[in-house]
């Protein structure tokens, strides 16, 4: 069974890859501009037109589009992702250091967002209709319709004057004290022993981390709210009640359980979202990011670099539904896997 | 108020009701009785007659919202106090057995779990050895391996479902069990294992309520009965008394509409404005012998020391 | 095609269903009814009794041709149901139903009215007959006109199933198949339905079907009555053999355990015959092989104790 | 990221910042935010400077580079000379010496004991490598700007610092070796390191891409993330350090590549940025009220209208002279660059060689009138294309839109970014339908030749030609300029302006405006000594300049 389970998920994942790369090839297709005139170094001269002939055939541009096409997958499943055409740096590296940055906002999102949210979620289905719901309720309806980007401008400037530092990724006094390992400051810093240098890029990732965080909190405290109410009313939590178990432990074993299930698959598509989201944020913030070198990519038809951060992110969303997935197994012993 | 110290659930004008957009609906009406210690009780009553509702009050799982009126004792606690209730009270001493006992295990957690709560939620201070030993006495007082422990209430048979059940029931040590509809969700041959389980609940010193619609039922396991009709008891006393001698004429029809040996055609032309009345006797729209005086509620009168009917035609 | 002398004739059907393994790549067979064979007489009442997960309910659906059997025919009023399109037809119209929960069998927006004579406005009959018929049938199953303008949601479930009666008998058909007709009721409504369905027997004389798990429900109105274990009739014959002769083991539990008699609870098994575990005649046949219909005073059952396999 | 999501950005942040310095100007804030007290737990013995930049580094080859990367370059490495076109002066670099030997010979004389960043000497061959593999870049691949060497036939090392430049014909060889673009020595050894076959191979390119260097100049490459941000570290056995004797020369240079000037500007009042270069030119003014300083900085850096002459109207020379008659010109400076500039004449920008004053057209709507009306149009539809995030051309674009309508012709802006204004612009040579009648190009130059600017409306000129010109008696006076720019710099130069009138006489293409480019930087910390700019190196700060103080 667990053997299927992997097949259909190896499977799967290499459909949605395999999409991925063939609609973003398509997309940058039919995209004006010559990617070959980049990659060749914006040649001038008398011997341009030959050298981006030549570049042209060096990226097998000349060929029939599903040549193309297919010599762009394989390459990318056979994990040669090849060369920046506008960086001239290997798109892994870009791509994987993007995601680092990414990452470090959006996993510390998610972990304010998911405890709290179901935290806060709880009281208000414990105390649904009361006042204090009420207002969860209405709070977590103006977060999800609140834009970010105007937050986020908002939030920087009143720290600015509040005179809190939070622009960038790590403050540049400490930048040079670290050695890069992993690419994330945050651990970077722990590991070069730096706590002042860990504290000021937690600091700085933390406000960013906070307004991604707004829409997966109203959203897990929507679903716990909704769901845990539910469950209130199920057969086996009232069973427990009526064998005596009370208070607190019974929420949160005969009804909070069961709602862990479904926020894992919802968690598992917002991610999505929030990947949008965080590229918004981040560029307010002057971070680096995946969506930040996606639009220093798509201009330029820096295909092998669009479809490496593409891939990169459709493999971020493949681990985190497989995550779900697992959740979801571990929560409910009558799924499968 | 007084309770005689025989009985151990007492109920006195007991009313329970919802709000409604059209007013208070009362699911259970003026309801008196008393359950003595260490019998099968049994509530028989056909859904809507308030039987249900009556079991969950009597085991604290009432909701929060709910009206009240009257009073209910529930083991010298006083659980409904006219519009004050103290439901909470009554959880654990009356336990419920579910009426289908696989949607009433929690599916996320083995049986061994199950018990664990169970029993820490009585006792916090008791030892791993004593948890597992008291476990392994109530399995074998359910007939039950120790295997299921290590189960998932899914992968249970519905007879084991119901018996981990009453399993659990016991390991909360308490004073009452309400059976609800135990029987509803079970093959016919499950029926009469369960029915003798319950009774032999009585051996550990506990007082079970049945409830269920299956007089025939009833009469197998039940000490003492009471008929529920619109939210009204309509008939109460011994089992015996009740079968061989039934006052009310919805009491004899639920006995002969079971056995199957007569069809009262005359009940059946009722058309679809005609339901319970809102005043007077509940039964007075289906009942074959309705007279004038069936405009008004008939109390609860005692024919015997026991046995009691709540109808005009019996009284008089 | 020989011409029957029964209605219903199912002759050797044999049902399954693929339950997939390894995640999909591969399937098993999975047998939900084994080697049926029955007739059921113009008149007749023909009682099925089972536990849940005996298959009642898909011999129910191989006879309304909703289910492909694997083997086997059936034939109703002489035609092979699965022959062709257009005997199917031909043999359905013929055919009423009525199932267990008849909220779920109701769209909740049309009027009552509408519901029973939906079946002839699909035949595309005019509206004054289909308000005639409607009545007729409605007064048949004891109902006032006045739900006619009624929604579902409003009546009782014991009206409801009145109303799904009327619904499968406006057709006039030759069969009406009962699906566990009582079985969402209270005693006394389920005897109301009983009694209805008796009375309609006696003027329509159409053939009744009836499943349930409740051996007295099948009792009282049945002619002949089967008991269905696991796939297989294990036993067949008249209302008074099996309720005070019963020959199959199972059926004898049955019977007693309606009666509070007897209380156990019995383990069945896949290989064999199902009941060898809790029988108190099993015997190393038993547990290899399921026995053959066997003729016992008229009555069928499928038994080693009958077939020479035991000794007694 | 769509461009309305900045533009909401943009508008988001002005509004809260109009909010906080205008409406509220009475409040103690501005004083607390001129004194940037960045954390400090430690005692900072690292001198930083960061350095914001609005685009992203387009590559460190410095044979290969003819972009961005100046930037980095500038620092990372050294030509054998620099010049200043506007003091007309030489600063000796790798070579302390240099002379005209006869006007095909030249001979320069590197300096003693110079070493690359990987410790091996500074040698003639070194020189010699650089050249040729510069020329045989831009021969062979049509990369880089090797065609500024194209006058040297060889480069002969006469001993270790010692070298001959002999030439195929004269040119004025101080001004190529001070070029901005491919003029940086770099170390031979980079073949080894690459291993790479021939000098053009691509594994040398590839080598220096992902972050490899090896120069001569005061800082070494640290981190290269041309996306987003480069630290560049002090390189210690750097030659000019003694001479210099600039004890506050920042330890590390950080180029953060911040595109919004919004966010630039939020980077420097937060004290993350210390030297800005793309602020919104209208917030200069507050920052300079909250003690930011601006370093004016010329860099010939020009913006250039460019009709398409090979498409109707903008074919008809009365036509283009029209429109040109109707630009607001008086406005252009003062609305479109904020101030920032100075009015453009002829091609090439003020202090630079061959700049001719006088040479723009007036604002005068009445004789655009009659120009239209002699050619019996009296309505028309232009396309314009501008690059998007270029605020200058946003607002020139608005400007030129408003006043052409007065004279019935209708205006489309079409902003696009950099590298598909560039494709539309050569599109006017492949595919004529998609070119627009009008297109905004900037420039600035590779070394100080009037003919870099003017090489812009050569025939040859297929990739910067924006305007499809083509006319041989044009081509011939510039080339022939270039080439006796070695022998008769003066004749050189009157052709270069006779060249200009031409295209003035036509209204092919106009100078709009030489910009001056602002540095805003926090005068408590940085301060630039003489030499930080260069006119000559666009953008590019030399740091060993600069002074940063804590």
């Amino acid at each position: 069974m667990l053997l299927a389970y992997v097949l259909k998920r190896v499977v799967l994942s290499i459909l949605i890859i395999f999409g991925v790369i063939a609609l973003s090839y398509v997309l940058i297709y039919i995209m004006p501009g010559n990617p070959a005139y980049t990659w060749v170094g914006k040649p001038k001269g008398p011997k341009a037109a030959e050298a981006i002939q030549i570049a042209v055939r060096e990226l097998g541009l000349d060929k029939p589009f599903y040549i193309q096409l297919y010599e762009v997958t394989t390459r990318f499943f056979s994990f040669n992702w090849g060369v920046s055409l506008r960086f001239k740096q290997p798109v892994a590296t870009i791509a994987i250091r993007s995601l680092v940055a990414t990452l470090e906002v959006l996993i510390i999102a998610y972990v304010i967002a998911i405890p709290l949210g179901i935290l806060i979620g709880s009281i208000a289905a414990l105390y649904r209709s009361s006042l204090g719901d009420k207002a969860i309720y209405t709070l977590t309806s103006i977060l999800i319709a609140s834009p970010r980007f105007w937050l986020a401008a908002l939030t920087l400037i009143i720290l600015q004057a509040l005179n809190v530092n939070v622009f960038g990724r790590i403050g540049v006094e400490y930048q040079p004290t670290i050695t890069i390992v992993t690419g994330s400051y945050i651990i970077d810093s722990l590991i070069s022993g730096r706590i002042d240098a860990f504290l000021d890029a937690l600091t700085r990732t933390l406000p960013p981390a906070l307004l991604v965080s707004l829409y997966p909190f109203a959203l897990v405290v929507r679903i716990v709210r909704i769901s845990l109410s539910e469950k209130l009313h199920e057969e086996y939590f009232r069973q427990a009640l009526s064998y005596g178990i009370s208070g607190w432990y019974a929420v949160k074993r005969y009804a909070l359980r069961s709602v862990i299930p479904v926020l894992a698959q919802i968690m598992g598509i917002t991610i999505a979202y929030s990947l949008v989201d965080v590229a918004t944020i981040e560029s307010v913030f002057g971070r680096e990011g995946v969506g930040i070198a996606l639009a220093k990519a798509i201009p330029y038809n820096d295909y092998p670099l669009i479809i490496g951060l593409l891939t990169v992110v459709s493999i971020a969303f493949i681990i985190s539904f497989t995550v779900a997935d697992i959740v979801h197994k571990l929560v409910d012993p009558r799924v499968r896997i | 108020m007084d309770i005689n110290s025989e009985s151990i659930v007492k109920a006195e004008g007991l009313s329970i009701g919802y709000e409604t957009d059209e007013g208070i609906l009362w699911a259970v009406k003026e309801v008196s009785f008393e359950v003595p210690k260490t019998s099968v009780f049994c509530i028989v009553g056909e859904s809507g007659s308030g039987k249900t509702t009556l079991g969950n009050a009597i085991s604290g799982l009432l909701p929060p919202y709910v009206l009240t009126q009257g009073y209910l004792v529930v083991d010298n606690i006083v659980v409904i106090n006219n519009d004050k209730n103290n439901l909470k009270a009554a959880r654990g001493i009356a336990v419920r057995i579910p009426q289908n006992p696989s949607s009433a295990l929690n599916p996320y957690l083995k049986v061994r779990a199950l018990f664990e709560d169970v029993m820490k939620s009585k006792a916090k201070n008791v030892s791993k050895a004593e948890v597992r030993e008291a476990i392994v006495k109530y399995l074998s007082i359910m007939q039950l391996d120790e295997e299921v422990l290590e189960l998932y209430p899914y992968q249970l048979s519905g007879g084991m479902a119901q018996r981990v059940a009453i399993a659990l029931a016991l390991a909360a040590k308490p004073r009452i069990i309400v059976a609800d509809e135990p029987t509803s969700n079970l093959d016919a041959y499950l029926r009469s294992s369960v029915g003798s389980l319950l009774k032999r609940l009585i051996e550990f010193g506990i007082t079970v309520i049945v409830i269920t619609h299956d007089i025939v039922f009833a009469s197998h396991v039940c000490n003492y009965i009471v008929v529920m009709y619109g939210g009204r008891v309509v008939e109460v006393g011994k089992v015996e008394e009740v079968l061989s001698q039934p006052l009310h004429p919805y009491t004899m029809l639920l006995i002969e509409a079971a056995t199957l040996k007569k069809v009262f055609t005359n009940s059946m032309r009722v058309s679809a404005i005609e339901g319970v009345g809102e005043s007077g006797c509940v039964y007075k729209s289906k009942c074959p012998y309705r007279v004038n005086t069936c405009q008004a509620v008939p109390l609860l009168k005692y024919v015997s020391k026991t046995h009691g009917v709540a109808c005009w035609r019996a009284v008089t | 095609m020989l011409e029957s002398r029964n209605l219903v004739d199912v002759r050797s059907l044999w049902v399954s269903y693929r339950k997939p393994k390894w995640g999909g790549l591969r399937s098993s067979e999975i047998y939900v009814l084994k080697d049926i064979t029955f007739q059921v007489g113009y008149g007749e009442v023909y009682g099925i009794v089972g536990a849940s997960g005996s298959g009642k309910t898909t011999l129910l659906k191989s006879i309304l041709g909703l289910v492909k059997p694997r083997k086997g025919k059936v034939f109703i009023g002489g035609k092979d149901i699965y022959s062709s399109s257009d005997a199917y037809k031909e043999v359905m119209s013929k055919i009423g139903y009525v199932s267990q929960d008849p909220y779920s069998s109701m769209d909740p927006r049309m009027k009552i009215g509408d519901i029973v004579g939906e079946p002839l406005r699909i035949l595309k009959a005019p509206s004054a007959t289909i308000a005639k018929y409607v009545e007729k049938v409605l007064e048949l199953v004891h109902l006032s006109t006045s739900v006619i303008d009624k929604y579902p949601y409003q009546l009782s479930g014991g009206m409801l199933q009145r109303v799904a009666i009327a619904r499968a008998l406006i057709l006039k058909p030759q069969l009406i198949l009962l699906d566990e007709p009582t079985s969402f009721l209270d005693v006394v409504t389920q005897a109301e339905i009983l009694a209805i369905l008796k009375e309609l027997r006696d003027i329509t004389g159409c053939s009744y079907i009836i499943v349930s798990h409740d051996l007295s429900v099948v009792a009282y109105l049945s002619t002949k009555i089967a008991v269905l274990l696991r796939g297989y009739i294990v036993e067949e014959g008249a209302v008074n053999q099996v309720l005070y002769r019963p020959l199959h083991p199972y059926t004898q539990l049955l019977v007693e355990s309606s009666k509070y008699i007897k209380s156990i609870e019995p383990e069945f098994s896949d290989v064999g015959c199902p009941m060898h575990k809790s029988c108190p005649w099993a015997s190393s046949i038993c547990e290899q092989e399921m026995p053959k219909v066997s003729m016992v005073n008229g009555a069928k059952v499928r038994c080693w104790k009958y077939s020479g396999g035991v000794q007694s | 990221m769509a461009i309305a999501t900045i533009i909401v950005l943009i508008v988001a942040i002005s509004i809260v910042f109009a909010y906080t310095y205008y409406i509220t100007p009475s409040r103690p804030l501005p004083s607390q935010l001129t004194t940037p007290t960045p954390t400090q737990p430690l005692e900072r013995k690292e001198k930083i400077a960061v350095y914001a930049y609005r685009d992203v580094i387009t590559g460190i080859d410095p044979g290969a580079e003819d972009d961005i990367g100046i930037i980095v370059l500038g620092l990372v490495y050294e030509p054998l000379l620099y010049y200043n076109p506007l003091t007309k002066e030489f600063k000796p670099a790798l070579a302390v010496e240099w002379l005209k030997v006869n006007d095909t010979a030249w001979l320069f004389k590197l300096r003693p004991n110079v070493r690359f960043h990987d410790g091996s000497l500074l040698t003639a061959d070194a020189v010699r490598f650089t050249i040729m593999r510069n020329k045989a870049l831009y021969n062979e691949k049509g990369v880089g700007c090797g065609w500024i060497w194209d006058s040297v036939e060889d480069v002969i090392p006469l001993n270790n610092t010692a070298v001959l430049f002999k030439l195929r014909y004269p040119a004025p060889l101080d001004l190529v070796a001070s070029a901005a673009y491919s003029a940086y020595i770099y170390c031979p050894n980079v073949m080894k390191y690459a291993n790479a076959s021939s000098l053009t191979d691509d594994s040398i390119r590839m080598w220096f891409e992902q972050g490899n260097y090896c120069g001569t100049g005061p800082y070494k490459i640290v981190s290269y993330k041309p996306e987003s941000e480069v630290i560049l570290k002090k390189f210690d056995e750097w030659w000019g350090w003694s001479i210099i004797d600039n004890q506050n020369a920042p330890d590390t240079v950080i180029i953060k590549i911040v595109e919004e000037p919004a966010q630039q500007e939020l980077g420097l009042v937060s004290g993350n940025i210390d030297i800005a270069t793309n602020i919104p030119k209208t917030s200069i003014p507050n920052l300079l009220r909250l003690g930011y300083k601006v370093y004016n900085a010329t860099f010939y850096y020009n913006f250039i209208l460019m009709f398409n002459v090979r498409k109707w109207p903008t074919n008809i020379t009365e036509f283009r002279k029209a429109i040109a008659y109707a630009i607001p010109w008086n406005d252009i400076v003062p609305v479109a660059f904020q101030g920032y500039g100075r009015l453009g004449s002829g091609l090439v920008p003020y202090g630079f060689p061959g700049h001719v004053e006088g040479l723009h057209y007036e604002y005068n709507l009445t004789k655009a009138k009659e120009l239209l009306k002699s050619i019996g149009i009296t309505d028309a539809k232009l396309e314009l294309v501008i690059t998007s995030g270029y605020e200058e051309e946003e607002r020139f674009a608005q400007l030129l839109k408003a006043s052409l309508q007065q004279i019935g012709i209708e205006v489309n802006i079409i902003a696009l970014p950099w590298e598909q204004v560039k494709e539309k612009g050569m599109a006017v040579w492949s595919n004529l339908e998609e070119a627009p009648h009008i297109i905004v190009n900037d420039w600035w130059p590779t070394y100080a030749t009037p003919y870099d600017f003017l090489y812009l409306l050569h025939s040859n000129n297929t990739v910067w030609n924006w305007s499809g010109y083509v006319n041989p008696d044009y081509d011939e006076i510039i080339d022939e300029a270039f080439v006796i720019e070695g022998r008769d710099y003066e004749k050189a130069l009157n052709l270069y302006v006779e060249a200009q009138k031409t295209i003035f006489d036509e209204a092919i293409a106009l100078n709009l405006c030489d910009s001056v480019h602002p540095f805003v930087y926090d005068s408590d910390k940085i301060r630039f000594r003489e030499g930080a700019f260069n006119p000559m190196y666009s953008f590019v700060i030399f740091f060993q300049y600069v002074e940063v103080l804590t």
